[in-house]
């Protein structure tokens, strides 16, 4: 039941108009620069714990973002910056829960892992590899349940793929008909693990038909090719409550977490994922289509360089959570 | 009042509160057509169909996760586990996810779900099938552990648990469900972190929970006629968060405590009610906190060595002896 | 990559001699009449805590056990009173241990569930559904590591195929050519759940194919068409170390465990699979092959039928475990 | 003597093994082509080659039951996890399969293999990574649990636990891992189930192990002359079996405890510590056995949330003065 490429017939991206696409290059651009300058900040020792850049899978968080309605749902692991920015946190809410700060989106408790924010229907934000997917179909099951058209985007890493929890996941989305669109970010390394060193699965997309599942693959270096592919399924999932296993096939520019000096991928390697890089792909679109001058993308470019940097300045400068932070939440307030 | 068996109790509650609110729903192994492994849910697929009472592979990791998701994606599910042996498999999502969710996203995200199964030993059900796991669960800030040890208490808590707005784990006991005894009707609610003195009494303090509260109350009157002590019998019925004060009251007219409990010894709750009465108590004790725990090896499947394991009444004897320098 | 069956040509079975295929009809019937002797235990209290009989499957464990060599291994659930018997633990040390006695095959601590002889091969008798699948594919690890050529069988239910142990367990067996058999009794019912009600995955060896394995699947109402699934399956594993995944087609007689009446399936569907009773199905080849007469197949039948009622008298006087039971094999004793 | 790294000490543990015995292999993520998340096996896949050293999915339910199959199988796996936070997902192997192999088969099975991998926090993780999981593994009889506080015990203990016929789940703590001390080369073993009095003195019994005791070895001096008590430091080294006596006999000498443990409190091991000496030493003790442990909530991410949260040195402190009295 694979999804069939309609090759001859109109993509839904070609709709997309000038505002749209442009909001989408800014998006990916804004996602670089933050996370150029959080590597900047975590260098000099003001973010801590582990940080994990997406820099190179842009196009994912930014092409499936703009697939989706502002009242559905994600659900990621811990690799998110970029998801979130995407999905409209604030920048500086970012960037002061990366520095641990009480104006952080979760207040400075969650860190670089676990960003939250459930009114923009970001769901996070979490640790233990693998294990958001068959949570993520439990929040689409509300949805379902509660009979909104609500969809569900769940994010997980080719890293998670042999994990049992996604089989569970898989299973439970399809013989009960879960409104979700499973995203597996196929960047090929789970950490320094070469995916086909360890998995057996391949296409990881093509598995997911014993499931009985609708599913396909994309181009995730590619902001419109993702756009298509989650628009597809998540209208599937919206009018059908059938799920979609989509694969986007992606690179990450930058090691693992920012200590590893990712000595198991060659320099060649490396080189000719970067020329994939998503970004001057969707330029190219927009220059071609003469939807952009390149002036005006530098501008982006230069508006989002400043905005890192003053975000940065003021999350320096903003306040250490109060000590009673430590204990609230535990619990619900007693009412 | 009607008489109600322990698994009735626990399914007029369950019905009552799914009357109450559409958002609560009940999921589980075998809990639909079969009518649950225990009937604990028996009629309950015929009265609310198939959307609120719903039958799950046997993948325990994926349904505990679902039950987190669709709790934080608005819902108030009831997630039955058939056993809690089987629920070390999803033990993950309850410690990772269900417990830490609040906490992490500042307060965003709510839980507000039910874990509940039969826990405990059944009855000559061997090693893997035998096991009291609670304190696997009050070990961690964001969960709540409730352990009925009648059949009122077993709905009122539930019921309570059931509109929580925080995560509960809830440990029923296999041997009890089919116990009698009388249940209020209608709006029974037994409030989370209250504990209660089941009888009163002036020599010893006996603390005990689930199963093993059962047994003591059946056997309480022939333990103090065989001893000569006046025992008084405190059950927390929440472990976490713990009515502590009832206990330390108890212990400060008494001056000596056993704890009865069901389980692994090491690390068992036991040790925690231990640690916190020697704290708190100190001056008033006049003998070491004694538990009677089971032995510390794998459950047996020969009954006669089961009898052995668990906590029998001439155990209890010798501790209760032993507390009060009798001999 | 799926098992051929090439239909023309001879089956590995056609080579069992007539003291083969006497063995299987005598281990089948023993099989069935031990277990009824169980079932009358149990409902008069001799037997405690749960007891899942095996009746109707004989067919499976009597074809693979044939079909495997003496030093080769076996790891099972709950469900293996048959496949203990079949595996050549004594009637008498299996009772006995339902009996819960110290002449138990295993001193009385295991009951039903927990058969084990290492000497035989036999590695249990594990009552975590599906999670005796990864451990399996372990002893397998271990004869490859070790340099033998000893071939583990790992069989499951088809409960188990929704548990995420199953996933991770084939990953691993395929990824490291570990030479193993998974054996999928699919008697369609996990408890009281038909399989088609919470399995989006069917047919199971179909999606086994997901994991870049050998696969099939095989009439396990037939011990000669298990023969021949296993046979060849184990001989591969011997000689190249890949794994296969088979499925074998079956029915449970009974309830799922003493307790279970059973009326989740109606009266029809039974008869239907009683008709494919496995022992009958058996006695007609050696009758048509001219290798027994109906009256020896009815003394073997007889013996069966003596041998379990002996057995069981002598459990009921056989030695209570002595208390010191309790405490040994926690851990070694020290040395 | 040499000196090194805690993580080198490991790493000489595991290869002084694998020479002396074919049958032991390290296996986990990221063990062999990545020398390790934290670099414990460095170089060891250079060494021993790919048969003996083996990266795994991130599959950790999987590979722990491989683990177990092929200790049963006749091999002498150590099984590398790479936080005990992810060894939850596995918890059911150790538990169900691996803690009741020996007793369930009445011994013929065996599992001789180790559980190991970094436990505890590891400065500003956050919640879901930062958690000391001992008691989830203390509580089961079957298993063996040792948690090393220097470089030369993690090399004693290390190779006794390769080499125990049980199995052993060996917690380090990420923190150590760059810490350096003394290492006696060669044949350096420590017994199973054998504490240690790292520090004597006549005032207090401070019980701890792993980075707490590690700490407190770096600040003993000073806790004795800010407080003026003479401070003995007992370290278990082994929770399972516990060295009961060596902390008793303390206690008997000094009639006052504290315990310093990283975790949750509640059900900590120190509750399980603190309940055993109150039975055994209960004539002998001057105050309350008293605990410091993590505040009970789960670990915040922000650094100076975190520092709170830990054990630190003016809770330390204000325990000391408590059971001494001083005020
Ligand atoms: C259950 C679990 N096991 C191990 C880890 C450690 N770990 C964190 S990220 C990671 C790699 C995950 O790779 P992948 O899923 O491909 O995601 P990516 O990092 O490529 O985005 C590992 C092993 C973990 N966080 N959780
Ligand atoms: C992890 C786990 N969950 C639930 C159970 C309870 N349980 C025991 S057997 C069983 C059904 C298993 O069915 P299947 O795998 O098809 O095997 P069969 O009984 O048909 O032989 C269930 C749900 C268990 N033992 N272990
Ligand atoms: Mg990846
Ligand atoms: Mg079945």
């Amino acid at each position: 039941m694979a999804t069939r490429k309609k090759k001859t017939d109109a993509r839904p991206s070609d709709a997309l108009d000038q505002e749209t696409l442009l909001w989408m290059y800014r998006d990916m651009t804004r996602q670089r620069r933050m996370e150029e300058g959080f590597a900047r900040s975590y260098g000099m020792g003001k973010i801590h714990g582990f940080c994990h850049l997406y820099i190179g899978q842009e196009a994912v968080s930014t092409g499936s973002t703009a697939a989706i309605r502002p009242d559905d749902l994600v659900v990621s692991a811990y690799r998110i910056h970029g998801q979130a920015l995407s999905r409209g946190i604030a920048m500086q809410a970012i960037a002061d829960e990366l520095y641990g700060r009480a104006s952080g989106c979760v207040g400075g408790v969650g860190g670089s892992m676990h960003l939250f924010d459930v009114e923009k229907g970001f769901l996070g934000g979490w640790g233990l590899v693998g294990q958001q997917v068959p949570m993520g179909v439990g929040v689409a099951f509300a949805q379902k349940y509660l009979d909104n058209d609500r969809v569900t985007l769940v994010y997980m890493g080719d890293g998670a793929m042999q994990q049992g929890a996604i089989h569970e996941a898989l299973n439970y989305a399809s013989v009960w008909d879960i409104p979700c669109v499973f995203i597996l970010e196929n960047n090929n390394y789970g950490m320094g693990t070469a995916i086909e060193r360890v998995s057996a699965i391949r296409p990881f997309h093509q598995w997911a038909a014993g499931y009985n599942m609708d599913h396909g693959e994309f181009d995730g270096m590619d902001a419109l090719a993702t756009y298509d592919a989650v628009h597809t399924a998540a209208e599937r999932a919206r009018s059908t409550h059938r799920p979609t296993f989509l694969e986007a096939r992606c690179a990450r520019f930058r090691g693992h977490s920012m200590s590893d000096p990712g000595k198991y991928r060659s320099r060649e390697k490396l080189e000719e994922e970067k020329a994939q890089d998503p970004i001057p792909k969707l330029a190219r679109v927009l220059l071609d289509r003469k939807l952009a001058t390149q002036d005006e993308l530098d501008a982006i470019d230069r508006e989002a360089k400043d905005e890192i940097k003053e975000v940065l300045k003021n999350a320096e400068k903003a306040e250490w959570p109060a000590e009673d932070t430590l204990y609230r939440n535990v619990y619900a307030d007693p009412s | 009042m009607p008489e109600l068996l322990f698994r009735e109790a626990l399914n007029q509650a369950m019905t009552e509160e799914m009357e109450r609110d559409e958002k609560v729903f009940l999921i589980g192994e075998e809990v639909a057509e079969y009518d649950g492994a225990y009937k604990v849910s028996e009629g309950m697929l015929a009265r609310f169909g198939e959307k609120r009472v719903i039958d799950t592979p046997i993948a325990e990791l994926g349904f505990v996760n679902i039950g987190i998701g669709a709790a934080m994606g608005g819902l108030r599910p009831i997630v039955e586990v058939m056993t809690f042996n089987f629920a070390i498999l999803a033990l993950d999502a309850m410690v990772n996810t269900a417990a830490k969710a609040r906490y992490m996203s500042g307060g965003q995200l709510t839980v507000p779900m039910v874990l509940r199964g039969a826990g405990g030993a059944g009855g000559a059900l061997a090693a893997q099938h035998s096991q009291a796991l609670e304190s696997q669960y009050t070990h961690f800030p964001g969960l709540k552990v409730m352990m009925p040890a009648t059949p009122a208490d077993a709905k009122g808590m539930l019921k309570t648990a059931i509109r929580d707005p925080d995560p509960v784990v809830f440990i029923e006991s296999e041997v009890l469900y089919r116990m009698k005894g009388e249940v209020p009707e209608g709006e029974h609610l037994i409030p989370m972190g209250k504990g209660e003195i089941k009888r009163s009494g002036k020599d010893v303090t006996v603390i005990a929970w689930s199963r093993q509260m059962w047994n003591l109350l059946h056997m309480v009157d022939d333990l103090c006629e065989e001893t000569g002590l006046d025992i008084e019998l405190v059950d927390p019925r929440t472990l976490r968060p713990l009515d502590e004060e009832l206990l330390f009251d108890s212990v400060r007219r008494t001056h000596r405590v056993v704890i009865v409990e069901e389980g692994h010894r090491m690390n068992g709750f036991g040790a925690e009610i231990s640690d916190r009465i020697q704290q708190h108590c100190f001056d008033q004790l006049d003998a070491p906190v004694t538990r009677v725990t089971n032995l510390d090896v794998p459950m047996p499947y020969s009954p006669p060595l089961e009898e052995k394991v668990l906590p029998n009444r001439q155990r209890i004897v010798e501790a209760l002896r032993a507390v009060a320098y009798l001999d």
